[in-house]
């Protein structure tokens, strides 16, 4: 993981130059006359919290969005894109925040979505499509086939077919918004990697993340949106988390993952022989009162699916989960919620939250039951407990009625979590409760976690953020390929960091030979 | 002596008794020639395309007979040339069918409308506000129409009011019609109904709407307006009525005639409709069974 | 780590006053549409706005009140129920089958409303558990019902001048028909349930994301059968309105009752993707039918014209509606 | 960065197995439920294999076929069509009204070829631009055009019994009708446009993602108003095959039409969300009714229990074919 020397512009016009540019939406300016200058030959880090208007500035480059105002200059040409492809002729690659990936078609027909090969004008060009495709993808070391149906990658191998559709062009700028959110790090490396050569390439890229650790190792200038108003620019050199945060959020806030271990209380959770046949093969581990257990490994480890089956959301083959040593009888979601076991899913807006209902309906969804009589709603005890959990969370919404689908993603997550906190289980498993949503917010989530512990209950935590999972966790299982392989912190005497995480998530003989 | 083996027919609509009354008039009548014959009754629901399949499913299903209620007499003509030529016999009923059909029998729809109207034009003295609650466009509807409208229009008096309203031929779209026309004219003096499920819709939305100031007048003598005509506070005074199981047996008779070589004195067999009206109904013995 | 996170009171601000104003349109929905085609009416023909003619029109409108009102709770979960016709014609001819039987005139109402019950319960076990799509089985029920329909009826019209509910489709509760006043009822307590219950609640969170409610412990598959469930009891009572309306019934009863039912639904304002609509818009809905079938027979627009001005209108309804909803998108 | 990433040889064999599996699955589709019912049916009737009734079955699912193609384009994006029938009427009555004007006979097949188009591109346009859902757009046309229909004929029957393009409905190419050759055409061009062309990817990525097809440049509002198109321009096709093979439309032609379609499309396994789905299940789909049709006929069922079955089969295949795929889903 070396951090890059070449840095700054290598000439004085800037590739890419955006001047005032505003863009609104029915009833939101979403940006005040921005301006942006990009560079040939640097990594270009642009941060902001959630809602700031990143992606909008993004989707204007791109020519998805067209701006209110503003003026767009192109290796000194003012441009006009009005569809994607035209700004893809004109050299500006795309990575967007939410997959564009169409499960439904090939690889390779994702890659070349809107730009296909063809022959006499009309016929697509499959053969070619898909060895071309096979190429970038060896490249970039990607684990599928161009032949394959989209439908069945991973969150990590769809946001790879992103890349690859990004980098077949020769892009002169190169637009990566929250590229590494779904990824764990074995593939942030490789990312960066293919980032880096094509730094040295002479691309320019604009790097957007809510991870200051990938900026650090990355960004040679930052740039800071706020409330859709340009702030200003750091060079590398006065890069401190400090300062882009106070940029971000217009306030100090310090000691990002503050954690006081907790000294682990009797087991509460219990996990045997836990197997699906499939992703995951026979798991076993044990989880403590007070404690938050990590559990780390690359993407597509089975993290996800292992959680799920804990929850009854998919079917077991084997196995059995014990709480407070009284076995569980778990066939669905229902069952383990009513034995106390709290779920956050890692697809916020897939699995979790109702987009369409208002934020209180969004919070108070697990205790109507108990805010009711004979079936009917006590809507002032709803809205009650609703009130209390957005003031003690912090929630920012306009009111209880705002739609969550109108929230951004730090938020949508804290009201995930308040409506588990209002039922108040036992064991609550996290799964990349932090992903997509900035800084702000997730020191907020961190915070809470704490608070959790401090009520008595135990968390399963999943994060493919390594610093996360070291800053956060008292003790951590590792997973390669279904198998718990190994457990770092707590009684084990082995330190939590990073490369002690990562010796377990790879199979360290095969990346030995690799030369990786 | 050929023998009557299989008997298909296919009629507008099995949902509606009239044509139930073909089917069942037609089965019987084969059953009295060959106790063992195969038979088969589809609905076309009024859809000529559908009609043609039907059609041609029935000459691959061996018929020797087929008893067609044409959806369009004229759309269906190709599907009778194929059955034709397949040495299928082929009688149409009800409705006249092109393609050269062997025979036809029908009760005749534009004297069931001369009927009525002549009814109604005599009843009010050629004066009067007459609507007209129409039906499907389909032939034995339209002429019905058409043959209500010539009679009544000889009187100079009569104005007709609507004409062009679609109940379905139903009772409910009966009902729903008739209740807005109802409020549409204050003044209505009669009404002419496409057929009795027609007229007895009209004849409800008449009481709830609390109307006695005009009479209604239908096509059928379906069994179920009978006891209307009976009643002496309904406003149906009139439906001429047609005999569809006869008719229907008429037509195996003569289609298993003309099978054997024995053509029938004309092509066309017309079953007169009679007048039913609360006076003569007492005497009114129903459609056959 | 005492972070405090200062809102801009401006951005919320006017946040709330985006969300009042997305209430206020939603909660009017289409009525402004249907004001604008009753004033029409008025002004074009003098009948119209009589006192007996407005009774008339919701009196035209109750069964597909009805319908509608089970419509939209299958539409709310994300499905679609076709079979509500059939289910009308098959409810109706057994509602008048069994009351001619003798002594069994009372289990009428009640075997009609049942049989429409089970049907419905069954096809939402279908949807649930098997997980077949809700349009393919309930076109199968379209089909297999309309024709248990005409096997009932024996392929006539049953008839029983002398039905025991006749009030139902001819009595008046004061000056109200009684058709209304179930219809209203209806809705009303359609809307109690989905907008004071749980079970509401749930109707709503699975339609708007099926996935995320069997994760939260709803328990999917019982508002499924529920929501079709709902839908086929109000087509037995669809059947029920119909059969003592006309003291009659036959096989094809209902033939395309499921389109108007949908289409009030769906201009009153219900998406077909789930989770979002109202049932008091499903009313404006059916009015908005109602009244243009009702105005334009008044206007004496023949029947073929009717069409033509009647697909017309709700395209330019929906249409209106997009345009006055636009900005309030977001 | 040369770096190979040797992926275990057992899980790829077996990814590619289970590919394998699926497309094999995907491909053959109905198929197997087709065959099984033909097997019943020739067990059970001696005429239903004989030559001539499968050319007949065919022919009578040949105007089925060809607005079931339509249909799917349509059904791929996402969306629907419920106007096909109510355009197969209004072109039937225009092309014969055209083949009856003096002097303008040659232009009554490409008129109603017109129309349809013309309705399809109007529809595809107002769903792509104004964002109207498919649903209610069509249900509006449904109506509307069936009203044109009734007044382009002037409410009786249009014939020309000397039609000029007669031979589209009633001749044959060797031994095959041309109706027949007309269906299979059209599957192969559509299965030509869908899974060899760019359009037809453009297709397929609209009904998957059509955010991501958006955002990647795809002319999104381009591909619906193609697949509307189509959609209507094949409408108006079933229009001529239907008015050459009576030569005669009437108004009323096509009712209940869509319901044929939609369900020959569902049937073949195109999803209603979009984006999945082939033409060759729509023609599977198309024959499975056609089958069922026809053999019930020459089993001498009767029109009721007719209903009824097909009802059924339509679920037990829907269901047979989830048992068949289930576990090659994941
Ligand atoms: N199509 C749209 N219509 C209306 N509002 C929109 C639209 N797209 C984005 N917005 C709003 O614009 C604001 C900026 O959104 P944007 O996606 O650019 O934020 P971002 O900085 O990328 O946030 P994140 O870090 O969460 O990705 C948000 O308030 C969002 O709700
Ligand atoms: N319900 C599901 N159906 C099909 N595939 C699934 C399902 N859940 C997970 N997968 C796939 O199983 C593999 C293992 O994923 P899982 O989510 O369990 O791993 P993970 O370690 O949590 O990785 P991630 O970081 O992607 O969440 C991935 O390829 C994922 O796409
Ligand atoms: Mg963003
Ligand atoms: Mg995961």
């Amino acid at each position: 993981m070396s951090t890059s020397t070449k840095a700054g512009p290598s000439s004085d016009r800037p590739i890419l130059e955006v001047r005032q540019i505003c863009k609104s939406f029915p009833g939101v300016r979403v940006l005040k006359s921005v301006n942006l200058k990009v560079w040939s030959g640097e990594v270009h880090a642009f941060m902001g919290e959630n809602g700031a208007g990143k992606s909008t500035l993004m989707k204007i480059l791109a020519g998805a969005y067209q701006p209110d105002s503003g003026e767009i200059i192109l290796d000194g040409q003012s441009v006009q894109f009005r569809t994607p492809h035209e700004a893809r002729l004109a050299g500006i690659g795309i990575i967007y925040q939410e997959l564009t990936v169409a499960p439904n078609l090939t690889v390779s027909g994702n890659v070349f979505l809107g730009s296909e090969l063809k022959r006499f004008g009309f016929i697509k060009d499959t053969a070619q499509m898909d060895r071309k495709t096979q190429e970038v993808l060896d490249r970039l070391g990607a684990r599928f086939k161009a032949t394959q149906r989209a439908a069945h990658l991973a969150v990590a191998e769809q946001q790879q077919v992103e890349i690859a559709r990004a980098l077949f062009y020769k892009s002169r700028v190169l637009v990566m918004d929250e590229p590494t959110a779904a990824l764990s790090d074995r593939e942030t490396d490789r990312l960066f990697e293919v980032v880096r050569q094509l730094r040295s390439e002479g691309m320019a890229i604009i790097y957007i993340s809510h991870r200051m650790a990938e900026v650090y190792e990355l960004a040679d200038r930052l740039s800071v949106l706020r409330d859709g108003e340009y702030v200003g620019e750091l060079q590398r050199p006065e890069f401190s988390a400090g300062k882009v945060i106070e940029m971000m959020v217009g306030r100090r806030l310090e000691d990002f993952y503050e954690h006081t271990k907790h000294s682990a209380g009797r087991v509460v959770l219990e996990v045997k022989n836990m197997s699906d046949g499939d992703r995951v093969k026979n798991a076993n581990f044990q989880l403590r009162q007070g404690e938050v257990l990590g559990l780390a490994g690359l993407v597509g480890a089975g993290r996800t699916e292992l959680a799920r089956l804990i929850f009854g959301a998919d079917k077991r083959k084997s196995g059995e989960v014990y709480l407070d040593g009284k076995k569980l009888e778990i066939d669905q979601p229902k069952d383990a919620i009513r034995a106390g076991i709290g779920y956050v899913p890692e697809d916020r807006k897939l699995q979790g939250v109702f987009l369409q209902m208002s934020s209180g309906e969004n919070i108070t969804m697990n205790i109507l039951g108990r805010c009711a009589t004979g079936g009917v709603l006590n809507f002032k005890k709803l809205t009650d407990r609703a009130n209390a959990e957005v003031k003690a969370m912090r929630v920012r919404t306009a009111s209880l009625k705002q739609r969550a689908g109108g929230l951004s993603g730090g938020n949508q997550q804290k009201l995930l979590l308040a409506r588990w906190l209002e039922i108040n289980p036992r064991v609550l498993i996290l799964d990349e409760p932090t992903r997509g949503v900035d800084v702000g917010a997730k020191a907020e989530i961190y915070v809470l976690i704490q608070q959790l512990l401090e009520k008595g209950m135990a968390v399963l935590f999943i994060s493919s953020e390594l610093p996360e999972i070291v800053g956060v966790c008292d003790r951590v299982l590792v997973m390669r390929e279904g198998d718990i392989t190994g457990e770092v912190g707590g009684e084990t005497g082995i330190e939590i960091t990073q490369q002690n995480i990562m010796k377990f998530a790879t199979d360290v003989t095969r990346s030995a030979s690799n030369g990786n | 002596q050929k023998k009557l083996g299989v008997v298909c027919v296919t009629v507008g609509d099995l949902g509606n008794p009239f044509f139930v009354q073909i089917a069942h008039g037609a089965q019987a009548a084969a059953k009295k020639i060959n106790p063992s014959v195969k038979f088969q009754s589809e609905s076309s629901n009024y859809d000529v395309n559908n009609q043609t399949n039907q059609m041609d499913n029935f000459v691959a299903s061996g018929a020797n007979l087929i008893l067609l209620n044409a959806a369009d007499s004229k759309g269906i003509a190709p599907a009778v040339l194929r059955a034709k030529a397949a040495g299928v016999t082929v009688v149409a009923v009800d409705v006249g069918a092109e393609g050269g059909v062997d025979a036809t029998v029908t009760s005749n729809n534009k004297q069931a409308g001369q009927l009525d109207g002549k009814f109604v034009a005599d009843r009010l003295k050629g004066k009067g506000q007459v609507v007209v609650v129409n039906g499907p466009p389909v032939t034995a509807v339209t002429d019905r129409v058409a043959g209500f409208l010539e009679e009544v229009k000889k009187s100079s008096g009569v104005k007709i009011l609507s004409q062009d309203q679609n109940a379905g031929g139903s009772r409910d779209g009966g009902l729903r019609v008739m209740t807005d026309l109802l409020t549409a004219f204050p003044k209505i003096d009669a009404v002419f109904a496409i057929n009795d499920p027609t007229a007895i819709g009209c004849d409800l939305a008449a009481k709830q709407a609390q109307r006695k100031d005009f009479f209604i007048v239908g096509v059928d003598g379906a069994p179920d307006v009978v006891p209307s005509l009976k009643d002496k506070d309904s406003l149906i005074a009139a439906s001429a009525a047609q005999d569809p199981y006869t008719m229907a047996g008429k037509a195996v008779e003569i289609g298993y005639d003309i099978m054997n070589g024995k053509k029938p004195a004309q092509e066309l067999t017309l079953i007169p409709v009679d007048l039913i009206t609360k006076d003569n109904v007492d005497q009114y013995k129903g459609w056959t069974k | 780590m005492a972070t405090e996170v200062t809102t801009e009171p401006s951005a919320l601000a006017a946040a709330k006053r985006k969300e009042f104003t997305r209430s206020m349109i939603e909660l009017a929905g289409m009525l402004p549409v249907l004001i604008v085609i009753c004033i029409l009416f008025a002004v074009l023909t003098p009948n119209f706005l009589n006192q007996n003619n407005m009774v008339n029109v919701v009196r035209q409108a109750s069964i597909n009140i009805v319908l509608a009102a089970g419509m939209t709770f299958v539409i709310l979960t994300g499905g679609i129920d076709l079979a509500v016709g059939s289910v009308l014609g098959f409810t109706a001819v057994i509602a008048v089958v069994v009351s001619l039987s003798p002594g069994l005139g009372w289990a009428a109402v009640p075997a009609a409303l049942f049989v429409g019950l089970l049907v419905g319960v069954l096809t939402g076990a279908t949807v649930a558990y098997i997980g077949l799509p809700p349009f393919i089985v309930t076109l199968g029920t379209y089909t297999a019902i309309r024709g248990a329909a005409y096997l009932a009826a024996g392929g006539t019209t049953v008839i029983n001048s002398k039905i025991g509910f006749a009030w139902i489709g001819n009595g008046y509760l004061g000056p109200v028909p009684w058709l209304v006043v179930i219809a209203l009822l209806t809705i009303a307590i359609s809307a109690f349930i989905l907008h004071r219950t749980i079970l509401g609640v749930h109707i709503y969170a699975v339609g708007g994301n099926a996935q995320a409610a069997r994760l939260t412990g709803i328990p999917v598959p019982f508002v499924l059968i529920f929501a079709y469930g709902v839908s086929g009891f109000l087509s037995g009572l669809g059947g029920v309105m119909s059969a003592s309306r006309l003291y009659s019934a036959q096989g094809q009863l209902g033939i395309g009752y499921e389109l108007d039912a949908i289409a009030a639904v769906i201009l009153g304002g219900t998406s077909f993707v789930g989770g979002i609509g109202t049932v008091f818009g499903t009313l404006i809905g059916a009015l908005i039918i109602a009244v243009l079938n009702n105005g334009l027979t008044l206007m004496n627009v023949s029947f073929y014209w009717q069409l033509v001005v009647k697909g017309a209108v709700i395209i330019l309804a929906v249409m209106l509606d997009k345009l006055r909803t636009r900005g309030q998108a977001g």
